[in-house]
């Protein structure tokens, strides 16, 4: 029993954030390059649990939470499982009933259908924006035909992705935030030295910790085929939803009046956090 | 105690019904400061004429000067017609003019009042600073005195119409060195004078309200100063005895309706039937309710003992958040469609975002926390 | 339209705040002399608005937020219902269920039953604690076959009676948990000066000051007939429930270690709202 | 990572489970200090007799000295095997006995620690005082030097079986007009020495479990002092050096029982049907499970790198909280049998009532979310 990343997956987990850093800051998270995509292939996130690579879920589940905190491309979970379950080549949208997120340049998509993994097929349209400012989405006339995967363990994966994501998300938010109470002076003091909003900090530290170290043990529990996994997983994503919402909005509103508006970044995890609420959310009776 | 109205002032209800019926604009107000600039002055225009302009205002200044109990009436059915918000007018009607009335001179007050009252001319605020925030006594825009002018440097943020406004009620030090309170003065500045420049400023939920504004030594008549030089936090006080605690009425309204309306949307979509939708609405009912009973507590009150009690910071608070509760249900019940929303859209998700606001803006939720623990219940200062 | 308390009114209030300070603190809450019942009864709380007396139910509800807020015995309520709707005289104990309430000195319960305000006999029998401290009950063995009064108001008004005794348990811990704030040190300040017990504090008043306020609203529908009665009663019900078990919650968590202990009174405002929550609760679809 | 166990570690657990399964008393252990000392100090014996007393002491003291994976192992046996609390050893094995492991001479660790591990000597606490709480360095109890003796007086508050304890781990001032964590000292305090009242102090759920302790020129040998004179604070500091993470293993193995066993109520009484009961029980099973995870990364942490990370305040926060959580779920299920509850009776109103001591003692959940933000998070200081 260990659940703490070791030294291989703290390096693995340094180089993904630093090529973020570097590529995929928060303040372009509205207009990405176009080269960002073959970026993210190179670095070889899509393929970390493919036989080729051969890495497990606990590391993924690593890397997808730092690739969660800059926002990436939701799509990179979407083509992540399918180039795990499928034989689907190249970058795959990320399915929510009749959207397809981040619709761009592919006319494949993979997402859960009555709890089934399935990948569909849609043309090609003029991507339109979503709440999610870094996500462009396409909406279809109806409601598409997937075709299911075999594999159970695909649903599950991608599940685990998406709490990945979710986790990534709340830390975002909680860090943006603690920044700036340590920066911002009211009364003559940094706004964090006054309790309400340091507990603020603190409430939001221990819904990132919760979320985290329960996504850590579902992705054990993923590879160490664990027969409560889908309860783990359930519980991870559940976890992380609330996380990601609740330090959203406290990041707003411990930023004050800058928090509202559109140039500053606090804006952008909270919506970010609305669309994840929606992919593979978790409903009651599967913790029960 | 009693909840009732007398049959004069049912009467007046009906008058003011009657009225808002017929002369409700068709059309929706937009919601950007520029486009909405011709809709707020031709409402303004039409609030005049017909005498709704200044309801709280005395009669000599062009007012209405309606007692409390018909302002009360007024704006619940203001509300209740969904009559358009006032917009730009909202800041020289509710505050500028007040500020004035109080405290200016006579000519200061015949040029202006009328102007403001007819929507003829668009006022906005200049108190917040970057940097400074809630925190009034910390302003660092200056002006120095030069003969019979003031030059303005520093910068103003969140004011609100500021690109559209004709006049700006501008809170500024002009005693060099002087610190917290003292030596603020309380200008009025043209916002057409040389020397301002305007940033708008885009909200996250798409539209631009608000705006940054800079100074750069901009003159201004040392005339346009209200209440004496070095007076300007008085001034900026007084206006709070203006304040009649019927601020809460339209919010409450607007609440009310809001929890009704969502009420029927679960009922329509069969959301109801989930428990906890059904518990949390019914929550929202409750509150709104309340809301209710504590504004007519706080005005009569006011009626009682000539000014609202400590309990207007609950109010406030209270309003605030369940606001916010209110706009969570509302994307609550959107589900999915929730992430159609895009920058110009006004629906829930757009009263959602912009609902932020409502715990930061005029004080945070956590001030008013401390103000309630330390001027209501008396409690040791923190800070 | 006027919602706050006239000079009578005013004048009423402070009587009843003299004489329930003088022969009803709290720290006697669980053992009171046998002669207070007679000593409430001359003050006439019983029967304000029988005929006798006349006063509306605004005044009424004003003075039982006080009773509340010294945890008066709840058998109060339903012997001034009772008084008020039937031909019942003396004390009448309060009817939940099978539960008889402050059942010692009379052979007599009221309550609601579906609804409806009902009279009860039943055997005097030895009188068992509850966890209300103040309020012994005696157990049925079956549920009591009650005798409905004819009038749908005596269920109206013994509904707003509950709702204002706990708006003045709520307060009641209000008041506690601000007054011990202010005294005690911590850190050499008072702990009323630290952000995180203020917040508290305020949070107390804020639910106070609701629930209050919906309590003269459905005191003042109630004598003005308004069509919603039926909801402004079970709002201000509601409300003040919750008021009641939150600032009761708050009030230990503020005393700390002497919250907990069984001599210091923090307990006792909790305890009742505990009770206070299952008399004529306030079902969801009551309010819908 | 992995969360697995090694087939020897599986093996353990093997051990540990049988061994419970056949040892474990039929007999409730009683709620009162002083009824449940027998019951007590009779389980005590037979762990240590089947080498299960002390698992994490060393074993040149007589303790089993496990690796810190098998002490998780043991404890979530132990929990899962619902068997009972250590109850007055409790202070002796977890506190005092290993302060006096990294800090006492060769004799007093001698003559205490087989005592402590036996269960034939019982330990209670004296680190809080009226008027000090949370904050150690405000202690006022003092101790003067009088030859080889000091002689105290003074009071601790919250004193766990002080009634029925043997000797007290006191810390004092014995430097008089020091201030703050200057001037203390940790003294072994014999609690039958003369000059000691103990005020047993009832909690608000009835029974008796802690004590005012009262010192009226109690004399105690200077060699009873543990680490040095003066040397008070950064003994009972190092106390949390052994404290390796583990303690809120047998929490979590409990909170899951407990969530588990409102689930299985909820359902045979119908009450899941309601979508807000189902909703909050799904919501703390998963609450649940994460504390275990945290727990397990806690653990996971020091074998890693010797020690814990700050990560500890969180859990023990978030514990605290979530305990009163599944607490208040508890009440709510069982409807209006929630009144019939009398002292003395040990149910879920019972743990309801005792939980609310989960965020006051050993340091307010305020403190603990200074604590988080301030050692953590690096904010600025408040106090």
């Amino acid at each position: 029993m260990d659940l703490t990343p070791n030294d291989e997956q703290e390096a693995l987990r340094t180089a993904t954030v630093d090529w973020l850093a570097d590529n995929m800051p928060l303040d372009q998270a509205r207009t990405r390059p176009a080269s960002i995509w073959q970026g993210m292939e190179d670095m070889g996130w899509f393929g970390l649990t493919t036989g080729a690579m051969g890495l497990d879920h606990a590391t993924e589940a690593l890397l997808f939470a730092e690739l969660g905190r800059f926002l990436a491309p939701v799509s990179a979970i979407s083509t992540a499982v399918a180039a795990r379950w499928s034989d689907t080549e190249g970058k795959v949208a990320l399915a929510l009933g009749e959207r397809i997120l981040d619709s761009g340049d592919t006319e494949t998509a993979l997402g859960l259908f009555d709890g089934k993994a399935g990948l569909v097929s849609y043309q090609a349209a003029a991507a339109e924006p979503s709440l999610d400012l870094s996500t462009a989405q396409t909406i279809l006339d109806a409601a598409p035909e997937p075709a299911l995967l075999g594999e159970s363990e695909a649903a599950l994966h991608f599940r685990l992705l998406t709490a990945a994501y979710a986790v990534g998300c709340a830390e975002a938010a909680g860090a943006m935030a603690t920044e700036y109470a340590k920066m911002r002076e009211q009364f003559g003091k940094p706004i964090g030295s006054f309790q309400a909003i340091k507990h603020m900090c603190a409430d939001m530290a221990v819904r990132s910790q919760v979320c985290r170290s329960q996504l850590y043990y579902a992705a054990c529990a993923l590879d160490g085929e664990d027969p409560d996994v889908d309860f783990h997983i359930g519980a991870a994503k559940r976890l992380a939803d609330q996380a990601a919402l609740e330090n959203g909005r406290a990041n707003i509103q411990i930023h004050g009046g800058i928090g509202m508006t559109d140039e500053a970044l606090a804006h952008l995890p909270l919506k970010r956090a609305h669309l994840l609420q929606f992919v593979a959310p978790t409903a009651t009776a599967e913790l029960l | 105690m009693d909840i009732g109205f007398s049959p004069e002032e049912q009467e007046f209800r009906e008058q003011c019904r009657d009225w808002l019926q017929t002369h409700i604009p068709a059309e929706k107000r937009p919601l950007n400061a520029d486009e909405a600039l011709d809709f707020d002055k031709a409402w303004q225009r039409q609030l005049f004429e017909a005498g709704w302009a200044g309801i709280n205002w005395p009669e000599r200044y062009g007012g209405r000067g309606l007692s409390i109990v018909q302002q009360v009436i007024w704006l619940e059915e203001y509300a209740r017609a969904r009559a358009p918000w006032i917009g730009a007018n909202f800041v020289g009607i509710n505050h500028g003019g007040p500020t004035l009335i109080v405290n200016a001179s006579d000519a200061q007050k015949a040029f202006h009042l009328p102007k403001i009252l007819k929507g003829e001319a668009i006022w906005c605020q200049g108190f917040s600073e970057p940097g400074a925030g809630s925190d009034l006594a910390g302003i660092r825009t200056k002006g120095r005195i030069e003969g019979d002018e003031i030059v303005i440097n520093g910068s103003k943020i969140w004011t609100s119409f500021a690109h559209v406004a004709d006049y700006q009620e501008l809170v500024l030090r002009t005693e060099e060195g002087s610190q917290r309170h003292k030596g603020l003065s309380w200008v009025i500045c043209d916002m057409k004078a040389p020397g301002i420049t305007v940033r708008p400023i885009r909200k996250m939920s798409g539209q631009v309200e608000f705006a940054e504004v800079f100074y750069d030594d901009v003159r201004i008549p040392l005339d346009n100063v209200v209440g004496g030089l070095g007076n300007g936090w008085a001034v900026a006080m007084s206006t709070l005895s203006f304040e009649r605690g019927t601020g809460f009425i339209a919010d409450q309204v607007k609440q009310s309706q809001e929890v009704d309306d969502l009420i029927a949307t679960a009922r329509a979509e069969g959301l109801i039937t989930d428990d906890r939708i059904a518990e949390d609405l019914a929550q929202l009912k409750a509150e709104v309710s309340a809301v209710r009973a504590m504004t007519y507590r706080n005005i009569s009150e006011v009626e009682r003992r000539g000014q609202p009690g400590p309990e207007a910071s609950i109010i406030r608070l209270f309003t605030a958040e369940l606001g916010q509760r209110i706009e969570r249900m509302g994307i609550r019940l959107m589900g999915e469609r929730l992430l159609d929303f895009r920058y110009g859209d006004d629906d829930l998700v757009h009263d959602y975002l912009r609902g932020f606001a409502a715990t930061i803006a005029g004080g945070s939720a956590q001030i008013q926390r401390d103000i309630i623990g330390e001027r209501m219940l008396g409690l040791p200062r923190s800070r």
